[in-house]
């Protein structure tokens, strides 16, 4: 690279980060003043730190029995009362928050990163290859979700892992669809074009150019995948494949229903996890709504 | 290209993935540990006897020659033998696919039977705070998990206040001339109502945010305003012009929707003990009865592909735009 | 026919272990941490140390949890690697298909390490259990449960299928051979006094018992709630429960309802003749087609279908069977179709070909009587065949397998509407929803009720509201928590409930044709490490009475062994059976090898 | 006999900062007379034109003044009252009618709902109808089956102006109806309506930029700057005679079709800021001939009986013609 390109260059990469920066505050400074997005990002940014900062809020360890004081309802000792086994329904929640945010996140980032590439390279090139990897995703809409998840928990071990790459292998479909069409009409447009004039290549124009306007759907996507996530979680503990040694507010559930906690009146048992998983769920969706209001300026207040 | 080739082209679309998906399983399933006929022939049997059990199911031919009966045999609806009973698969989760659908079909109508107009309601009412509590609901029962408020749902209507029966499709003892027959009387009505109102709780803030989020767009358009410089009445306008068009991206969001749900059916029927598909693969996964766990997948993706197809003849029936490319 | 079916029970007690030893209630009996973990010394609740260290008289070295003679501890240097022991493993199912099992495996493991083993537990579907540990001998020790059935009131099934050596290849899986057990668990068969028969088999147990094979948990309980205001006469038959055949022919309604609705949790596998699998299969299959032998409350064997049945002499059984008996459809029973109804298991290997084996000839002296010859006197005849084996009506039976069945085995045949001579007619199968049934009027000795629905309800919730509301009249299952059930019951007076322990048992055997499982003592000290209070009362909530170690469940009141004295669970009592044996332990690591002569089977 | 008799009208947008569009208009229209409404964009000409069909957006409202329609007042008409005389009375074409057109229905679908919802025809009348509209309009009546996709740009805006013909109104609006097309199409739309309008009777109020076209298609117009009248009258007597130093302005910078070949001069600036209009006379910014007095309040001035002119005339209106005529007078402008 001869000095004058490479100067060009450094021009190019300082402007393109500086576009990113003010692209992302401004992407910030709107959410502030869209309620929802702003409500999303301050709840889970307070079940992020509640999952951080586990063990120093939890008051017992959340595989602790005290079979002394089973089945007790809220008091002053369990703020959340404990379950049939003594243990205290609190510290679950809080150390519930662990599992459910790993599973989240590593599903969100799977998602948005297989859903992103695959609807990138299919938009951009076209052909043949748009066709193979958009019947992949047919192939992919094919699948039932949930009975997929069971299959691949029964014949693999019961982890959260299996969860996060049943999800991988199956819910990046809906990201890939939607960049693609994006791609579709941003590949017309003339920055895309001037930039293969200067004769950059495929993958500068994909990563450099169209990438930057597709992340915006890609994190909203993305947001969605959380939410999915930590609901497949629930579900697939509740109907027996969980992991029974780990704490998750789906396994509390399962065990919940297993010993009858509503037949015993022991409804802080139940409703409990029950509220932390629509709690994390909404802060997903709300994040993900207020990006969307962003996103599509019909949307906005007329 | 016209509707026939369109149809032709998306049939055998249909088909190829079908396939494709019963390949994926076979070689899934293949893929598990242990003797899969374990759970049928047990301790009973001596050696040689076993090994003319697992002829009879047809396991001691190789992979391909297995591979090959299972696929031609898929066409005549021959799923093979449970591994559990023995019985041919097919008898065993023939009536239950009825069953899903009608749950299934009842609760994602009911879903956008009341989404939609919510939907509506909610563009109409733009920028007021009814429309965002409106939203923000539509949200909040999209994030509880379905089986939750199942349970709870039995919990409240059936113990306490034993309005409605707790799960099951039928009062003991009851016997029907035919599937429409059961479908139609009035206890399974009594049965259907709670599960089916459950999912269509979880699912109907899909159609009512896509209709909200369509309908203001399709406020935005020109022809909206002429209308109303035609004279006609706001109602009319709404539901004429902006409501028609804003069905449009809905309709296809109907196949995303039955797919879920028809995915869903395996934590809904176990909640409320509906003999349907999900259930039962549930039953054949946890008691590692492959074949029906196959054959039970299989029906839900094949109902999963039907649901798009229909999806999108449906929207080129009522976009004329669209010219089946 | 198998016993291990995995049965689909989603139940789960999240019970781990307490950390430390902090003050226990009363309840919980407290076990102590794991192997490597802050061990509190013989703090420990149920290990006493009042145990005296086998050690004639030297001094004694204190090891970690108990006391061991000098001697028995050597240096790395003395030990060659043929003595040691390698990382033994516990299989047992996947938590989801059986909870409980799993739990006491996770227990049990920590509890064996102490003694300075590697203990781990290898999780397996039961297909994949099933060809390890049955077709297969690379195993450690498994976790195996064997169901109550009616053929198994008589306690020949269990003693000699699992016990005798021949047996290897089929249910004695753990390969254990002892010559002396297997010459009277032999001779008790072919004993005509019962007193006699009793005595062999009691020391039969005492054998199994020292010699410790395997090491028995608990007879489960089968706890049975029903409407006694709507339903008299439930007859509470040991080792089974009260959901049983005679429950299910004396019954009778009391009030207007005459239809029985009773609740299983668990699917109907299918409706076959030769085939009896899963529990709510029996009941029905009982129904629908006779036996010639019924077995009483004492679980004796009755004359049903059968007039009576004397043996005429050593090998010859004379079968007289009721006249003017018909089937559902019309047709007459008659010695043909009892004959036939035999010859089949003979001809096909199915659910029955076993219990049929000894018999060489089976010939039809008239129109209402039949005569089995055998090959040796096979007392348990009337009971593990004629009280068995269903009736089936030849002319049907003869077409299928002609020209019907696609399939080379009857068994696998499904009618479409079962036909027996049973008390009740088939109605409709509704699979995963309801099979109905009702009465037959002409049969010789008709039931007193009109119909019986049986529902298949998972949720343990569901059933138990319907039972209060009286959408049900019984549960034939219940695997919710037990005091659930008490506090259900007491507060419903029109509800009652019967607890009764089953011959069926779960059990943690060992490959006995594996070191270090081939010694006596080693085993005998296993037996030591199994604190049974806390797995039966605590993880399986009391569902079931501890077990000494016996194929015969204390069900069996005049089989069961009592004099056996229970292996006590003590930390120092196993380290004294590991030192009487001659093993020894690693100076520095504490780790146990076995002793330097006895490393290898058969010497 | 007056159709259309607006006094005075105020419009105000609502909004941050209230933005008032039309400041104090005044003009009548006389039955089956063309009144044109011409204008830079922005000088409130279709918000005038929104006003009178009583289409203004959610913000927009009539703040004072009244507008008199066929004797009567139309200014705040309740909803179902307004609907009554739309498109029964008074029917519009508005600018973007390329997409006024609903997708997913046929042509024909589209007139019939107009004419039922005002009047009871069946059916196969509505049918006959459209088809006699579509001829009217010189396009092929068969295309009455098509979707509005199947049309080109021009004539799905004949088929609008077919539209705004099937219940004979009295009065037909059309704002900028031909601004969207290319210079062909636009001149057979303007001849059509031209004839139309001579044929049929209809009173109509054509509003554009383009003052070329108020030439061809108007008898009287209204010239309009930031929101107020400048100058009204015959179009004839305007175009021979224009006073106000802006229409003069206009006159140079659109081609006259017809008239001889010259090279356009535009007017500099840019129109003013209606949220804090000036006190005075709005063009005093851009007038080349603005003096001090400008600033005052405009009053009406009649040079001929029927001409109204708003302008203080700094100098007298002789003067300004001749001076706007040369090109210099405006460039000059942007020295001081």
């Amino acid at each position: 690279m001869s000095e004058q390109n490479t100067t060009a260059l450094d021009s190019e990469i300082s402007t393109w980060r500086e576009r990113q920066v003010d692209a992302w505050r401004r992407r910030i400074a709107f959410l502030k003043q869209e309620p929802m997005g702003l409500a999303g990002i301050l709840m889970m940014s307070a079940i992020i730190l509640v999952a951080i900062f586990a063990p120093v809020i939890a008051p017992y360890e959340p595989t602790e029995t005290d079979y002394g004081n089973s089945l007790t309802p809220p008091n002053a000792e369990h703020p959340l009362g404990t379950d049939s086994a003594g243990r205290d329904i609190f510290s679950q929640l809080v150390y519930g928050a662990r599992p459910a945010l790993q599973i989240g996140l590593l599903s969100a980032i799977s998602v948005a990163f297989v859903g992103m590439n695959v609807g990138l390279i299919a938009g951009y090139y076209g052909g043949y290859v748009d066709d193979v990897l958009m019947r992949l995703v047919d192939f992919a809409y094919g699948i039932p979700f949930t009975p997929f998840i069971i299959v691949l928990v029964a014949l693999w071990e019961p982890s959260k892992w299996t969860i996060v790459g049943a999800i991988a292998l199956l819910l990046w479909r809906q990201t890939a669809r939607v960049v693609r069409s994006n791609v579709l009409n941003l590949k017309e447009k003339p920055f895309v074009k001037s930039a293969r004039t200067i004769g950059a290549s495929d993958r500068r124009i994909i990563y450099r150019h169209i990438a930057p306007n597709v992340l915006p759907l890609v994190f909203l996507y993305g947001s969605f995948a959380i939410a999915w996530a930590i609901l497949t979680e629930a579900s697939i503990s509740y109907l027996g494949f969980g992991d029974p040694t780990a704490v998750t507010w789906g396994q509390m559930l399962q065990s919940a229903q297993q010993s009858q906690a509503l037949a015993r009146d022991a409804w802080w048992w139940f409703t409990m996890p029950g509220m932390a998983i629509m709690l994390t769920v909404i802060s997903a969706f709300l994040i993900g709504r207020g990006y969307e209001e962003q996103l599509n300026p019909e949307l906005q207040e007329k | 290209m016209g509707l026939k080739e369109f149809v032709t082209r998306r049939i055998i679309q249909i088909v190829v993935l079908y396939f494709a998906i019963a390949t994926m399983l076979f070689f899934l399933f293949r893929a598990a540990p242990g003797d899969p006929l374990a759970a049928y022939i047990g301790t009973g049997f001596t050696q040689e006897q076993a090994a003319q059990i697992r002829a009879t199911f047809g396991l001691d031919q190789p992979v391909h020659v297995q591979y090959w009966k299972y696929m031609t045999n898929l066409v005549t609806f021959n799923f093979g033998l449970s591994y559990i009973t023995g019985d041919p698969v097919w008898g065993i989760i023939q009536d239950r696919i009825w069953n899903t659908l009608v749950l299934m079909g009842t609760s994602v109508i009911l879903a956008y039977l009341i989404g939609v107009p919510i939907g509506a309601y909610l563009a109409w009412n733009r920028g007021t705070k009814r429309e965002r509590f409106g939203v923000v609901f539509a949200l909040i029962s999209r994030s509880a998990p379905v089986f939750w408020t199942g349970l709870l749902g039995i919990w409240l209507f059936s113990f306490k206040l034993g309005w409605l029966p707790a799960g099951s499709m039928s009062q003991p003892g009851v016997t029907y001339t035919s599937k429409l027959a059961q479908f139609t009387s009035p206890d399974f009505l009594r049965h259907l109502i709670l599960p089916a109102l459950v999912q269509a709780f979880y699912f109907y803030s899909l159609p009512a945010l896509l209709m909200r989020n369509s309908m203001l767009e399709v406020m935005n358009e020109d022809f909206v305003d002429f209308a109303e410089l035609k004279g006609i009445s706001d109602f009319s306008v709404m539901l004429k012009h902006a409501a028609r068009n804003a069905l449009l991206p809905i309709v296809t969001a109907f196949a995303v929707a039955a797919g879920f749900a028809v995915g869903g059916s395996v934590v809904l029927e176990t909640v409320f003990a509906w003999p349907g598909l999900g259930r039962e693969m549930v039953r054949a996964v946890i008691s590692n009865d492959y074949p029906v766990a196959q054959a039970t997948f299989l029906i839900l993706a094949g109902l999963v592909l039907i649901a798009n197809f229909l999806a999108d003849l449906a929207y080129g029936y009522l976009d004329p735009r669209i010219t089946y490319d | 026919m198998t016993d291990q079916r995995s049965d689909n029970r989603i139940q789960r007690r999240n019970f781990l272990k307490k950390a430390g030893g902090a003050g226990a209630t009363v309840t919980l009996a407290s076990f102590a941490g794991c192997a490597g973990g802050d061990d509190d010394g013989d703090g420990e609740g149920g290990d006493g140390d009042t145990e005296t260290v086998a050690s004639g008289g030297s001094e004694t070295v204190q090891m970690e949890g108990f006391k061991v003679p000098a001697e028995s501890v050597l240096p790395q240097s003395e030990l060659d690697d043929a003595q040691a022991i390698p990382e033994l493993s516990l299989i047992v199912n996947p938590p989801k298909a059986q909870p409980d099992d799993h739990e006491t495996s996770m227990f049990v493991t920590k509890e064996i390490a102490k003694l300075g083993l590697d203990t781990t537990v290898e999780t397996m579907t039961w297909p994949a259990q099933s060809s390890a540990v049955w077709d297969g001998t690379d195993w450690d020790m498994t976790f195996w449960q064997m169901v109550g059935r009616p053929s198994r009131l008589d306690p020949d099934e269990f003693s000699v299928q699992m016990g005798h050596s021949s047996f290897q290849e089929g249910y004695n899986y753990y390969f254990w051979e002892d010559d002396e057990y297997d010459q009277k668990v032999m001779a008790q068969r072919e004993e005509l006094d019962q007193a006699t028969r009793e005595q062999l088999m009691k020391e039969c147990q005492q054998i199994f018992h020292d010699r410790g094979p395997s090491t028995f948990l608990m007879y489960p309980h089968k706890t049975i709630p029903w409407n006694s205001d709507r339903w008299e006469g439930v007859v509470e038959l040991n080792g089974m429960g009260a959901a049983n055949m005679l429950t299910f022919s004396q019954m009778e309604p009391m009030g207007d309802r005459k239809e029985l609705n009773i609740a299983y949790d668990q699917q109907l596998q299918a409706l076959n003749p030769f085939d009896q699998s899963g529990e709510i299969d029996m009941i029905q299959h009982r129904m629908i087609w006779d036996r010639l032998a019924w077995p009483d409350e004492s679980a004796l064997p009755q004359p049903r279908l059968a007039e009576e049945f004397n043996w005429k002499d050593e090998t010859t059984l004379e079968v007289p069977i009721k006249q003017g008996h018909t089937f559902h459809d019309g047709e007459p029973v008659t010695a043909e179709d009892v004959k036939y109804s035999y010859d089949i298991h003979r001809n096909y290997s199915t659910y029955f070909s076993g219990p049929v084996e000894p018999v060489n000839e089976i010939t039809v002296v008239d129109d209402h009587t039949v005569e089995f010859s055998f090959d040796y006197h096979f007392a348990p005849f009337p009971m593990a065949a004629m009280g068995r084996i269903a009736i089936i009506p030849k002319h049907k039976w003869t077409d299928i397998i002609e020209n019907r069945m696609e399939v080379e085995n009857p068994m696998l045949y499904q009618e479409d509407t079962p036909l027996g001579s049973g008390p009740m007619e088939f109605v409709h199968w509704r699979s995963s929803e309801e099979v109905r049934l009702e009465r037959f009027d002409d049969h010789f000795d008709p039931i007193a009720y009109e119909a019986r629905n049986s529902r298949i309800i998972p949720s343990v919730q569901t059933m138990l509201t319907q039972l209060e509301n009286g959408t049900l009249d019984m549960l034939a299952n219940y695997r919710g928590d037990k005091d659930v059930l008490k506090d259900r019951v007491e507060a419903n007076d029109s509800l009652t409930m019967a607890s009764t322990t089953t011959v069926g048992f779960k059990q943690i055997s060992y490959n006995n044709d594996r070191p270090p499982f081939h010694i006596d003592g080693f085993r005998r000290a296993m037996n030591h490490r199994f604190d049974k209070e806390t797995i039966v009362n605590d993880i399986y909530s009391g569902w079931g009475s501890i077990a000494p170690n016996t194929l015969v469940s204390s069900a069996l009141k005049n089989w069961h062994n009592d004099e056996l004295e229970r292996y006590e669970f003590s930390l120092q009592a196993a380290a004294n059976e590991l030192v009487k044996a001659g093993f020894v332990w690693e100076e520095s690591d504490g780790m146990l090898y076995m002793p330097a002569d006895n490393t290898e089977v058969g010497n | 006999m007056t159709l259309l008799e607006v006094n005075d009208l105020h419009v105000t947008y609502s909004g941050d900062p209230d933005v008032e569009a039309v400041r104090g208009v005044s003009f009548t229209l006389e039955k089956g007379e063309t009144l044109g409404i011409v204008g830079e964009s922005g000088c409130g000409k279709t918000t005038l034109a929104q006003a009178i069909m009583g289409a203004l957006p959610d913000n927009g409202e009539i703040t004072s003044g009244e507008i008199i329609f066929d004797g009567q007042d139309i200014t705040h008409l309740s909803n179902r009252e307004r609907r009554k005389i739309r498109w029964e009375k008074m029917s519009m074409i508005s600018q973007s009618a390329m997409n006024s057109l609903d997708p997913v229905y046929r042509v024909k679908d589209q007139i019939k709902e107009a004419i039922q919802e005002h009047r009871d025809m069946s059916d196969k009348e509505c049918y006959e109808r459209s088809r006699e509209l579509m001829e009217l309009v010189g396009l092929d009546p068969d295309r009455i089956e098509d979707y509005p996709h199947q049309l080109s740009g021009g004539m799905r805006q004949r088929v609008i102006i077919a539209m705004s013909l099937a219940l004979d109104p009295d009065l037909i609006i059309a704002d900028e109806p031909t601004t969207a097309l290319d210079v062909i199409i636009q001149e057979q739309i303007l001849y059509r309506i031209k004839e139309l309008q001579r044929e049929l009777g209809n009173s109509m109020v054509m509003v554009t930029h383009d003052i070329s076209v108020v030439a061809e298609t108007c008898d009287s117009m209204v010239v309009m700057y930031g929101g107020e009248l400048m100058e009204s009258g015959n179009v004839d007597e305007i175009f021979n005679n224009a006073h106000h130093p802006y229409t003069l302005g206009l006159q140079n910078a659109f081609p006259s079709v017809e008239g001889e070949k010259r090279d356009l001069t535009s007017i500099p600036g840019s129109p003013p800021d209606l949220s804090n209009p000036p006190s005075g006379c709005p063009f005093a910014t851009r007038c080349p001939f603005s003096a001090p007095e400008c600033e005052e309040p405009l009053s009406t001035v009649e040079p001929v009986e029927g001409h109204q002119v708003r302008c203080h005339e700094p100098i007298p209106f002789e003067q300004i013609r001749n001076r706007s005529g040369k090109d210099e007078t405006w460039l000059s402008q942007n020295q001081h």
